[in-house]
């Protein structure tokens, strides 16, 4: 009669390869050189075509998130959370999944929707505020982005525990902050996770700050990949702008899942490189010095001078990824230049799949309200302006 | 919301049920007609759960479709909403009432707004069914009643049978619901019993029904409150009153409708419910009412409720609770005229 | 609740504050004033929180009395309850209204009861402040309005300034209160601006204020609408209405007195929220108002408020608020005789 | 720059200390014997006057229980949630214990309140359906006995919390289940406290079941008392059913709490020996034999043997102490025969310190419907019985 549940892979040695790795796990340093065995946990570097592919999707990632950034600052957009600097978790996460995947991403992970196929015009919808969410979720296979944090991270399990009933291979990707791993959610996830051996991956973006809370005074652990252990799962302290470890680890995680052998713990080390979003000032709680070291470590470099030294990317390669990039911040711009047609009246349709009769009233009434207004405007001013004053 | 489908099985044989075991019956032959309902929570699986009502349920369907969780309401109620994604009918339980609100912002933030918030692309076919209200001589925590929280919260739908037939066809038609239900079973009526034809259909759970009619005065009750409103007119007649007695069945929506309609014919009426009276569900119901039939009413729609407190020990219970003595004597408070 | 106690400072010279700076005022004066005073929460240290409320808090006071924890509201309210039963009166951010949610069990488990449950003796001297409500563009989950859960919450005090002088004075009671306060500050009024000489002392915070008389009709608000009734008032003047504005202050206990006092003169009344109206606050408004005046009222209580949607996103906010304009058309439905 | 905050404790040792315990810790062995040094992790045996104490207060903690369980069989109490076979968890935790500290007990913990020195009767009058909490919190630094699971472990975070903020040497001692480690407020609790290096201990009894679900359908790890890494606080396996061992880890734990050195996760592995409580059926879910196993590590017995073996137990002293049990066992049945004097309008009194008008009035109302019944009463049967009929 064992105290505890036996298990299918063996905790122990799962216990001592999480701890075994005080420094993250990397492939390519922040000099853009591999780097060393014993930094690789035993991982294989993943080929050029690949890092390539990577690389291309990073760059292009950055450009649009430079873009809304710029176009936010110029009160184009409500907010926008900016994902600056960690390209590499945000492009791993999405790399290392399949179609028949489904990715349970953050407000912060706009480029993760981007590089899995969301266009920007829908992405934007809710930062433009539009519509809470712009893109189809079942289309994409990408939730909702969350905002009440680690929330997502349940449903995450949920979708993953449901395909395993199912005997599909679909795997979920949830990803998570530092800061929301703080919240009771985040831990009923790993727990039910590892409990029901659910095939999901968690992939905690570490980029040191919740909003201004700096990491120390958000926890005291060693790594957040050392909280794997007190759930059971195998837990990965992962060099977060190296997108080769990054990549290596989480399609490690999400076939690991698929074949059936449950759940696991990503820590990305990473930096935000922007505010928070556009509306917090980082001035009041962090120091400019540090953007620099991390700017030393940017994903993006590196991968550059690593593919440039192996030959792998030549300058017309560089040139065409540009372009792409530039026609991307293009269209982003543009679609800015087109106003969503959003209808009042649209208010009550989604609420209930059947609405409520109260509903239907209200709807009625909202319906008169703007037919009387438009009304009026029309024969003060001859131009038809719909909604109340406040 | 449409009816449960009947099932291929032909009407089975009248049997005496309990309301646990018309509940339990509910899943099981929802079970039965479609794989995708799913059952989890504490204590469901080999137990039969706190009250029984998913008794025998795991040994029939095995663990894959009735499951223990781990002991955590946030996580039972996140996980269904992933599985409700993925194409699964979870029917989850939150222990008591009060054991819900660890699920507080996964039902109010997810489960009341995916739909609206994926313009209809992401819906929840989920059912959370709450032990509900008191009057079963709990210690602290065991006999809240929570409906004024869920039923202030848009995008859910909240339900609460009163009797063993309503218990089995409103279980049904909140789980063949796309839309999620939060599901309030009275803790107190769970031992009442009544012979039933399964699978019994009573009218769409989103309706009101007049379960006693009379011409001076409407008590609408609804879940546990509805026995003490049928006693109540009982006890009425002697004294000459006549009382109209509706079970709500449906506290979100509303059934203006069936509810004016009762209120316009005897002109005075009382909402009951156990909770407390400030904030508490009555409102709405005495609001809504006041609103739409104004010039209807010969007096105040008066709330008979619990007192503004926690709800209080065992003891003091009888003291707390709406009582047909307390009822009769708040409607002698009128004046007939 | 006594309302505080005047600092030994003396009256300072008048000052131009943001509603923002008035409530950094009253922690800052109450912290000075009593050692126990201890403020944490997500971001309200260096950062000055979101809105930035404790601003240079943090500097003066020291990381001792004034912390960021780390982010979990239900740890935030859970630890919180702990120093209060230490002695300490704790002061607590919510960051937005829907991130009180996941400290919902605490909030109602225990700060509501935790009296009830020692008989006295164990009190829980603590303030939950939430920025409140919406009309500020935000994003989902940025604007809900949550007063609804709280005042159907017996044990729980719930009030909610509109100006810069309340926020002070009404902050500083409820710091100096031995009852737990659930202080909800409107965001959409954190900016506006007014005079004040500092510690300012406004009535009691358990009562109501009529802000502008009149003779016609009472218009009922709190919080972030009560400039939208007061630009009604001036609206509706100039069409020959004269309306009385009262403007709650506390939600829960109500102010029957006052209120009643201006409904039985007017004869008519409306309450605004921005929250939904199905199970919110305004039926508990509108049903003890008639509950206690019905044969003084000329029509029905009316509810403009919030349709019975989640709060929708910024673009389509305007169409979902109650505007000067909707509440002068619902009053005008009314037949004036 | 490091990436989490410098410690004042080793977290690599702690960790490796934490895992270095695959089997608990323990002093004295099942069969009453002194466990061989490597099962001792370090900790001294407590000398023979210490554990005469602590089971001189096992055994009679143990009679109050089987007495009270008896008296719920008779339909005496409502409800009552016994902790048979965990006997040395219960005690060790108040005799770690100074005057000035407080205690966070579960409704499972009556006889910790009874070790700490609450009279039965208090200790029974929310069982019995008087109070929701019938001892002084403060008189005995005992906060009132949770239902709500896990909520208890964040107010003691809060408390040892305020203790350090104040300078003062008092430390918060919270008794949690196994079942309760799943809930989002355990994880809460465990990392402010980390964070905030509280003086705060948490003792988890691992009795295996949460009503009905075993610990397999719970977690997945390979210990509870593993959790502590994620949290960077020192975690301790320990035998349960070893009072000595207990005794010796808890002492240490709240000696470290008050010493400034942080919080402490405590794992004591046991057996629930009853049902949940009087209202549940454990024939449904679990089997019979275990109940054998577990009686054979009984922590009562063996400390009886291994004191008799050292000739710190004469039979006189058991004699004794079995006197001392039975008087209280008398004095718990005879307080059942006292009704506790419960007052409708005490309802009222404590929602708020000033009670909200509404309730004043609703009082009122209590009062006048009580005087009119109880004058109907007197009017038709000469007996006044006061509350409405339902
Ligand atoms: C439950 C909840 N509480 C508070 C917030 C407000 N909030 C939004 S983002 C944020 C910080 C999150 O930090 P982290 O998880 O590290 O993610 P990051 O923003 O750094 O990507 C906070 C406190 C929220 N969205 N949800
Ligand atoms: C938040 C919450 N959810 C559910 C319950 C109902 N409940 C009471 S005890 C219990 C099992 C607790 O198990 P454990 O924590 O192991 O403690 P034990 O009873 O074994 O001492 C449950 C589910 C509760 N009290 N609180
Ligand atoms: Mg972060
Ligand atoms: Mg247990």
């Amino acid at each position: 009669m064992p105290h505890h549940c036996d298990m299918s892979l063996n905790v122990e040695s799962l216990v001592e390869s999480t701890l075994t790795a005080p420094r993250p796990l990397r492939l390519i340093d922040d000099t853009g050189r591999a780097a060393p065995p014993d930094e690789a946990g035993g991982l294989a570097l993943p080929d050029p075509a690949t890092l390539l592919s990577l690389y291309r999707r990073m760059v292009v990632a950055r450009r649009f998130d430079v873009q809304v950034t710029a176009l936010t600052r110029q009160g184009r957009l409500a907010t926008y959370p900016s994902a600056l600097g960690q390209e590499a978790c945000e492009i791993a996460a999405v790399a290392a999944l399949g179609t028949e995947d489904w990715l349970f991403p953050t407000y912060r992970d706009s480029i993760a929707l981007l590089t899995r196929g969301v266009p920007p015009e829908q992405i934007l919808a809710s930062f433009r505020g539009d519509w809470h969410s712009g893109y189809d979720q079942n289309a994409h296979r990408i939730a909702a982005q969350a905002t009440p944090l680690a929330t997502q991270a349940l449903h995450a399990v949920g979708l993953a525990t449901a395909s395993k009933l199912k005997r599909d291979s679909t795997v979920a990707l949830t990803l998570l902050g530092d800061g929301a791993t703080s919240e009771g959610d985040a831990h009923e996830a790993f727990n039910f996770a590892a409990v029901w051996q659910a095939p999901v991956v968690f992939l905690v973006q570490n980029n040191q700050f919740a909003i201004s809370v700096p990491l120390d005074k958000q926890m005291r652990c060693r790594t957040i990949a050392d909280k794997a252990i007190g759930y059971g799962m195998p837990g990965y302290f992962v060099d977060g702008n190296d997108v080769a470890a990054m990549y290596a680890v989480t399609s490690a995680a999400v076939e690991n899942a698929r074949g059936g052998h449950g759940p696991t713990l990503i820590e990305g080390l990473t930096y935000r490189m922007e505010a928070h979003t556009n509306s917090d000032d980082p001035s009041r709680y962090r120091d400019a010095g540090d953007l620099e070291v991390w700017r030393r470590r940017d994903p993006i470099t590196r991968l550059d001078t690593y593919l440039g030294a192996v030959g792998a990317l030549s300058d017309a390669e560089r040139a065409d990824i540009r372009a792409e990039a530039e026609d991307l911040a293009a269209d982003t711009r543009e679609c800015m230049t087109r106003s969503a047609p959003v209808d009042p009246l649209e208010l009550f349709d989604h609420v209930y799949a059947t609405p409520h009769p109260a509903l239907v009233e209200q709807r009625a009434f909202l319906e008169a309200e703007l037919a009387e207004h438009a009304a009026a405007a029309s024969s003060t001013s001859g131009t038809a302006e719909a909604g109340g004053t406040r | 919301m449409t009816p449960h489908e009947t099932t291929v099985a032909p009407v089975r044989a009248p049997v005496i049920l309990t309301m646990a075991a018309a509940l339990n019956a509910a899943i099981q032959d929802a079970m039965r007609d479609d794989p995708t309902v799913v059952l989890f929570g504490e204590d469901v699986g080999p137990l039969g759960g706190v009250f029984r009502v998913t008794d025998g349920l795991y040994a029939e369907f095995g663990e894959s479709r009735v499951s223990d969780s781990p002991l955590a309401e946030s996580g039972i109620v996140g996980t269904a909403i992933g599985m409700a994604m993925y194409g699964l009918r979870p029917v989850v339980e939150m222990q008591f009432d009060a054991f819900s609100y660890p699920a507080f912002e996964q039902i109010v933030s997810h489960v009341a707004k995916m739909r609206n918030r994926t313009r209809g692309r992401v819906q929840l076919p989920l059912v959370i069914r709450i032990p509900y209200a008191g009057d079963i001589g709990g210690v602290e925590h065991h006999s809240d009643s929570s409906e004024a929280y869920w039923t202030a919260t848009p995008g859910l739908t909240v339900v609460s049978p009163s009797n063993p037939a309503d218990a089995y066809s409103m279980l049904r038609e909140a789980i063949s619901s796309d839309d999620p239900v939060i599901f309030l079973e009275p803790k107190s009526r769970y031992w009442v019993k009544a012979e039933l034809s399964l699978p019994v259909h009573t009218p769409p759970m989103n309706t009101a029904v007049v379960l006693r009619e009379g011409t001076d005065v409407t008590l609408i009750a609804y879940g546990p409150t509805v026995k003490t409103a049928l006693a109540t007119a009982e006890l009425a007649m002697a004294e000459g009153l006549s009382i109209e007695v509706i079970d709500l069945r449906s506290l979100s929506p509303f059934d203006d409708e069936t509810v004016g309609a009762s209120v316009r014919k005897t002109s005075r009426a009382a909402v009951l419910h156990e909770a407390a009276q400030f904030g508490g569900y009555g409102a709405e119901v005495a609001a809504r009412l006041t609103e739409r039939n104004f010039f209807h009413l010969a007096a105040p729609i008066l709330r008979i409720t619990g007192f503004d407190i926690p709800y209080p020990s065992p003891k003091l219970e009888e003291y707390f609770l709406p009582s047909p003595d307390r009822i009769l004597a708040a409607l002698g408070m009128w004046e007939w005229n």
